[in-house]
């Protein structure tokens, strides 16, 4: 019971513009939940029963009134609602040249994996100053990650992927909590977001730390070499799935030859399908096409592709995703 | 008014109305098997088959709650509480297809993530 | 709004001393004058008109249409709970269109029809019923009710069959009476309820050769017969207790309580009918009549 | 119950002889206003539990470690509590037992259009109650009261099956009542009583049954879907078998939100009330009040999707959702605003009735302008699933609904039992629970946005102070809402007979005796003026009147 602070840490680019639209509220509010009472308390005593005061040439209705005091709240939460509604479109557009972590959520606890492989649970290394877009899943039920210093959160659902973004501006500890209830140890299920310089968040990541394992536990007290203690890095792990784990490879040829399409660039892209619907190529969409590929299939191709649905974890499947997105990535260079 | 409103007898609705209102359900039905059956046969595109099945299907409901159910007939409160139905769903539908279109469940989320 | 403040009431009668109506002291204007309404208490009793008047309803005209009125509001209730079933089909057959065509093909679209006229008619003779009931054609009300209940009754037995069919695919029989008395085997192995053991048969027709030829549970194919199962149990619950609600209507009609002044529990019971072949009249269409 | 010494001929008496007799007189009984009783009782038990695993969940968060109960033990605490309060307190709360017993009275007639389907909602109740204390008893619940996919279908290990069927129960109870309303007030209305002359009662209960029938069936079957789920583990709701479970959600908040306009409605129409008879004068621009309730019902079915702003719904859908949220906010604006125009000029009491409205009034405001703070999307991503929200709603629900239910039972006591209570107590226990119940939640305002989530029995240390604060209020608030237990029921004993209308207020009800006699009128009164008939100088007249020493 050291401190207790009254107001939340700000430490990131949210922040400040989250809590300037909180306060403004708050002083909307006073006029309303501050100012009536008063008006309230004084008519109360005013005219009270004991009172002597002019009661006569009572009015019962004015349709003045009653659209004054229509329009005026109207004009108010509107004009609050339209700021919120910008903001609200930047909290959820996440600006191209971001960091992209992958999350998963599993009772009760968060696994991380950073791009080169690097592992970690209940815990979060960010840089500041760089937008980080976190991708997130669950092996489960609902959870959500919630990062209260950073004033996001978002809903990590089974079954598919749901993304948030943020830029961290203050070094420091940050709380990280599952705020959406998901069973006995909901409230166990919280750990800390690291907030470090660019320069230290590299150094972090290239050092190893305690081995985590794909299924999240962590490893007993192997010394083992460098990079197996961070992990493989994701697009190599998923290179390799890809090649010769899951034999991907033996249809989807990068010469365009096999039996499957070319996935090369194939992520962010419009694909057409087979029934002349255009989608919109992303994790979800990839995710889906390995776990249920008859669901959407791509025009041209004959519908063969098995299911991968109870083959590839949650883990394999981040490394598929980080591979195939790293193909796109080297194309468009 | 409730005391007054009901006093005179409702308008009625016999059985030949019933009858013709039955020939017509009947024939609707044929029409949307037979329209199933040509539907295997010719092209059409998808969401126009289900909006046939649903016309119809919606002209077979106003058919039996306007005749059988005697909407036609009945007072006005009871004709408003038969519509009331079509607004809750309307309600749930609209907005909650407007939710899925929008996001693109499954799988691919749309332009905004 | 100063209406009705010049409307002051003639000063009131005290009738009964239980029931002493305030007379304002003088700050107040007394909202009500007491009239010579025939329904005074001591003398109401069931004598003045037919015993089915409730003693809480001033004329039968308001205990009809608050009767009419009441079934229609618990109509709009029925309604809105398919409505939640509608809405889950709406969601996956919009994600799932080709899904959907291909798992309707195992439907049994011929009973499916037999069974839609089959209730077309049944909401016909209730119709008729209402109307016999109000020509005061006891016997004819009392045959069209029980005819009814044959339909429903004949709709509930071809239900069966289709159930019992897609559960003995299950067990490995082609047919129910296959299933029962052992005998030969299913030529496709398919199973169609939804559970562990869900099997959905690679489609001849539709030309797709899938590799695996079954897909398991946690596909789509699933999510229509659950939708399937769900929403055409539970319309035949709602025709068991339809059916109830028939027999109750003619054991009354048979006992005499049903007159041509007196026939609202024949309309409302109809009402409730009809509404039950309403649904069904969606569920046909959206789940046997799919491409 | 010891009412001899009250006029003769009224429905609290029996000619029973007999104990079978006399159970049949009450637990048979088709008088809406006995059947009004059950439900005080019954629902007023449920507020007990509820309350009671309210102190359990307050104490537990006393400290941040979660020393009191285990982790699963708190869960089903705060599930048992928010299942209880919602189903079996607030939704039937105040329609079932102040609307049941003065719908009739209010529009002049006898009784309920169908007086034994008002019977048999009673005990559609108590058999869904029956149900959730059987699921609580062997074990509890673990889902919290929105029993979200797929946590609730597939992954809880406790008695989910039983307490959805007692929720599903329930709701057809809620139907039933609904139906009722809905069909009374359109179809039994005595002779001159217009839609305009309606006490606004009335109106806020019609609204209400409005959405009763359209809303509680959805949930109905949706529920209905999870259970299917959990027992054959088929189902619709889970991804693992192909579902959606963003699905669940829509369709559970298709009905959740506009319940909370079940709970608040009515708690309205008793504000409208009891501001009019305490202030002596006609409501303020009734028509507005009166469409602003129908407004409410129409626009809460609407805005649901305000509940899953972060759950993973489209950008679209979140702005639409948010844009309406604060339409929703303007009928409830108008209300409040017409109430403080009615004090003006009004010759104001504070008898016990009054301070409760008035506490309505302060807090109320409170809720609802943080609701519109959680409309907002971009705060809402903050706060959604913290305490921030669990301020929210105790702030509407509690500061609202609940103050507004007792307000009712305090106003219109003297009409259902024929006696005064004590006013000094009543003054005091209002004082107390506003004391304690701003102590109460209103720190959670403050921890919420600090980021404290719900559902947390662990915590971290830094928020342990405002927890304390928030645990001290709810003592003081419990003693607060025990206090008008005790002299509510010694005044059956004690109280003094109230007379017809002991507030001189307007309205049908207040013509009849106290308690009223077993039909209501003996003669169907014919309406000739309107509800609030106040003389123009009503106000004026009681003010003069006033001597030192007349009640304040
Ligand atoms: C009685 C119950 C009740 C009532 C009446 C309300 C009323 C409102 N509620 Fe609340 N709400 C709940 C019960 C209730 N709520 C519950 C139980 C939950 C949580 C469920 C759970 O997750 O467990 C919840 C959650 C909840 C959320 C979701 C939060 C989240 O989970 O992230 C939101 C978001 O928009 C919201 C908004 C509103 C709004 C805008 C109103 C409006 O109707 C309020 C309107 C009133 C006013 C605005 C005040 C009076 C007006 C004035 C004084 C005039 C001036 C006004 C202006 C200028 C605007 N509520
Ligand atoms: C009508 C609705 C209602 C009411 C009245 C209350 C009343 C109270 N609530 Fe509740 N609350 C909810 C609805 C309500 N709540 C809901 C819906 C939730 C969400 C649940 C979820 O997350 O799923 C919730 C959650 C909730 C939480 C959050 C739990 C969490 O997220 O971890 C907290 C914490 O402080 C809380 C506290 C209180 C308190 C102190 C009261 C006090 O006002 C209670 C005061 C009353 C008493 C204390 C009773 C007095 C009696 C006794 C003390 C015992 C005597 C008993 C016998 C003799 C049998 N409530
Ligand atoms: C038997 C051959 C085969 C194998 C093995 C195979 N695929 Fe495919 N894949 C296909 C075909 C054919 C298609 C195009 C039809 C379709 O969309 O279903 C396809 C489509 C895809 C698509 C969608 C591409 C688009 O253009 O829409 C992705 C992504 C994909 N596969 C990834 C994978 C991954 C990852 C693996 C390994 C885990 C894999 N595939 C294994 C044959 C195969
Ligand atoms: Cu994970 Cu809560
Ligand atoms: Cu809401």
């Amino acid at each position: 019971m050291r401190d207790f602070p009254l107001f939340p840490e700000q430490a990131s680019t949210f922040a400040g513009p989250v809590d300037a639209l909180y306060w403004t509220l708050v002083g909307l509010s006073l006029i309303f939940g501050g100012v009536l009472p008063f008006i309230i308390l004084y008519l109360m005593v005013r005219y009270h029963r004991s009172q002597k005061a002019d009661r006569t040439n009572q009015v019962h209705s004015s349709l003045p009134l009653e659209l004054t005091w229509t329009v005026i709240p109207l004009v108010l939460v509107l004009a609050v609602f339209f700021w919120g509604a910008f903001l609200y479109i930047e909290i959820r557009n996440p600006p191209d040249r971001s960091l992209e972590i992958y999350v998963i959520g599993k009772q009760w606890m968060w696994h991380v994996q950073h791009p080169n492989g690097k592992r970690e649970n209940n815990e979060l290394h960010v840089p500041i100053g760089q937008p980080v877009r976190l991708v997130m899943t669950s092996q489960d039920v609902i959870h959500s990650f919630y990062i209260p210093a950073f004033r996001v959160k978002q809903d990590v659902l089974p079954g598919r992927y749901t993304t948030m973004w943020f830029e961290a501006t203050e070094p420091g500890e940050y709380h990280l909590f599952c705020a959406e209830y998901c069973g006995t140890e909901h409230s166990l299920m919280v750990g800390r977001v690291v907030a470090m310089r660019m320069a230290d968040y590299e150094r972090w990541l290239t050092t190893p730390g305690e081995i985590i394992l794909p299924d999240g536990s962590t490893g007993g007290a192997v010394a083992s070499p460098l990079v197996g203690a961070i992990g493989d890095p994701m697009v190599l792990a998923g290179s390799q799935l890809f090649a010769t784990g899951l034999g991907c490879a033996s249809c989807h040829r990068n010469d365009g030859l096999g039996i499957g399409p070319n996935l090369e660039g194939i992520y962010g892209t419009e694909v057409r399908l087979d029934n002349g619907e255009l989608v919109f190529a992303d994790e979800n969409y990839l995710r889906e096409s390995i776990l249920n590929p008859a669901a959407k299939v791509a025009t041209g191709y004959a519908n063969v592709m098995p299911t991968y649905d109870g083959q590839v974890s949650e883990d394999q499947m981040n490394q598929l995703l980080a591979y195939l997105k790293s193909l796109g990535a080297a194309d468009a260079e | 008014m409730t005391h007054k409103e009901h006093e005179h007898a409702h308008a009625h609705i016999g059985p030949a109305t019933y009858y013709k209102i039955f020939a017509a359900l009947m024939v609707l039905m044929f029409l949307t098997v037979g329209a199933w059956w040509v539907e295997t046969v010719v092209e059409i595109p998808r969401a126009l088959g289900v909006f046939i099945a649903l016309v119809i299907a919606s002209t077979k409901t106003v058919l039996i709650v306007l005749f059988f159910m005697h909407i036609k007939v009945s007072s006005r409160v009871v004709q408003l509480y038969a519509i009331a139905a079509l607004f809750g769903l309307l309600f749930l539908f609209v907005i909650t297809m407007g939710d899925y279109i929008a996001r693109g469940w499954p799988p691919q989320l749309g332009p905004l993530p | 709004m100063r209406r009705g403040r010049e409307a002051h009431p003639p000063a009131s009668r005290i009738p009964h001393p239980a029931a002493r109506i305030l007379v304002s002291k003088e700050k107040i204007l007394a909202t009500t004058t007491t009239t010579t309404s025939p329904h005074g208490h001591a003398d109401h009793g069931h004598a003045a008109h037919g015993p089915e008047l409730q003693h809480h309803f001033c004329t039968p005209a308001q205990q009809k249409e608050a009767a009419t009125l009441g079934m229609w509001v618990f109509l709009v209730t029925e309604v809105m709970l398919f409505g939640g079933i509608f809405m889950a089909y709406a969601v996956y057959r919009w994600a799932f269109p080709e899904v959907w065509a291909e798992a309707a093909y195992h439907l049994n679209t011929p009973l499916g029809t037999i069974n839609t006229v089959v209730l077309l008619v049944s909401s016909l003779t209730v119709a008729l019923a209402v109307s016999a009931a109000e020509a005061g054609k006891r016997t004819r009300v009392i045959q069209l009710l029980l005819v009814t209940m044959v339909l429903g009754v004949a709709f509930l037995g071809l239900k069966a069959y289709e159930y019992s069919e897609k559960f003995s695919h299950c067990a490995g029989y082609s047919t129910p009476a296959q299933w029962v008395g052992g005998g030969e085997q299913h030529a496709v192995y398919e199973c169609l309820v939804p559970g562990q053991a869900f099997l959905f048969p690679a489609d001849k027709t539709t030309g797709v050769s899938n590799a695996p030829t079954v897909a398991g549970q946690g596909t789509p194919y699933q999510l229509f017969f659950f939708l399937y199962f769900v929403a055409t149990s539970l319309h035949a619950v709602h025709m068991l207790i339809g059916l109830t609600i028939m027999g109750y209507l003619a054991f009354i009609t048979w006992r005499g309580v049903i007159t041509p002044t007196y026939f609202t529990p024949i309309e409302i019971g109809g009402l409730y009918w009809h509404l039950i072949d309403i649904v069904w009249v969606f569920l046909f269409p959206l789940f046997y009549l799919v491409h | 119950m010891a009412t001899t010494a009250l006029p003769g001929h009224n429905y609290l008496q029996d000619d029973a002889s007999t104990v079978g007799a006399w159970f049949k007189s009450w637990f048979l009984t088709v008088d809406h206003k006995r059947i009004a009783l059950l439900y005080l009782l019954s629902i007023n038990v449920f507020f007990l539990l509820g309350g009671l695993a309210a102190t359990v969940i307050r104490v537990e968060l006393i400290t941040p470690q979660g020393d009191l109960l285990s982790a699963d033990l708190y869960n089903r605490a705060f599930t048992l509590h928010g299942i209880i309060m919602v189903f079996f307190f607030l939704i039937p709360g105040t329609p079932a037992v102040l609307g049941n017993f003065l719908v009739p009275l209010m529009i002049g007639a006898r009784d309920m259009a169908f007086p034994r389907l008002n019977l048999f909602s009673w005990y559609l109740y108590m058999a869904g109650g029956l149900f959730a204390l059987t699921a609580a008893i062997f074990g509890g619940v673990d889902t919290g009261w929105t029993f979200y996919t797929p946590f609730s279908s597939t992954y809880a290990n406790s008695n989910v099956i039983l307490t959805i069927a007692g929720a599903f129960i329930m709701g057809f109870s809620s139907i039933a009542t609904g139906v009722n309303f809905i069909v009374t007030i359109h179809t039994m209305r005595a002779p001159g009583m217009t839609w305009f002359r309606l006490p606004l009662f009335i109106w806020s209960s019609y609204a209400t049954s409005l959405i009763i029938v359209l809303a509680t069936p959805v949930v109905g079957i949706t529920l209905l879907l999870v259970a299917i789920e959990r027992i054959w583990g088929v189902g619709i709701f889970d991804p693992a078998l192909g579902g959606d479970p963003l699905l669940f959600q829509h369709l559970f908040w298709f009905y959740s939100h506009p319940a909370v306009y079940i709970m608040i409605l009515p708690g309205f129409g008793v504000i409208s009330e009891l501001i009019a008879a305490f202030s002596r004068k006609r409501v303020f621009g009734y028509e507005f009040i009166a469409f602003s309730s129908m407004a409410i019902a129409l626009l809460g079915f609407l805005v649901w999707g305000h509940h899953m702003f972060v759950s993973g719904q489209s950008v679209y859908a979140g702005l639409v959702f948010s844009f309406l949220t604060m339409l929703v906010a303007i009928p409830s604006a108008i209300k409040i605003f017409n109430w403080t125009a009615t004090l003006y000029k009004g010759s104001i009491s504070y008898r016990t009735p009054m301070l409760y409205a008035l506490g309505f009034m302060g807090l109320f405001v409170i809720g609802g302008l943080t609701g519109i703070f959680l409309g907002i999307v971009a705060i809402d991503i903050h706060v959604t699933d913290t305490y921030f929200v669990v301020a929210h709603f105790h702030y509407v629900m509690v500061g609202g609904a609940i103050m507004a239910y007792l307000g009712g039972i305090h106003y219109w006591w003297p009409k259902m039992t024929g006696r005064m209570y004590s006013e000094v107590w009543g003054g005091i226990s209002a004082l107390i629970i506003f004391v304690g119940f701003n102590m109460t939640f209103f720190p959670q305002f403050v921890v919420g946005y600090l980021g404290m989530p719900r559902r947390y029995h662990v915590y971290p240390e830094e928020f342990q102070v405002l927890h304390v604060l928030s645990s001290a209020g709810a003592t003081i608030l419990a003693i607060g809402f025990i206090i008008p237990i005790i002299y509510l029921t010694l005044s059956l004993w004690t109280g003094k007979e109230a007379g017809n209308n002991p507030w001189d207020a307007t309205g049908l009800e207040w013509q009849v005796s106290s308690p009223p006699p077993t039909h209501n009128f003996l003669e169907i009164p014919v309406v000739t003026t309107e509800a609030y008939a106040y003389a123009p100088d009503a106000a004026e007249q009681d003010a003069a009147n006033w001597r030192p020493g007349s009640p304040l």
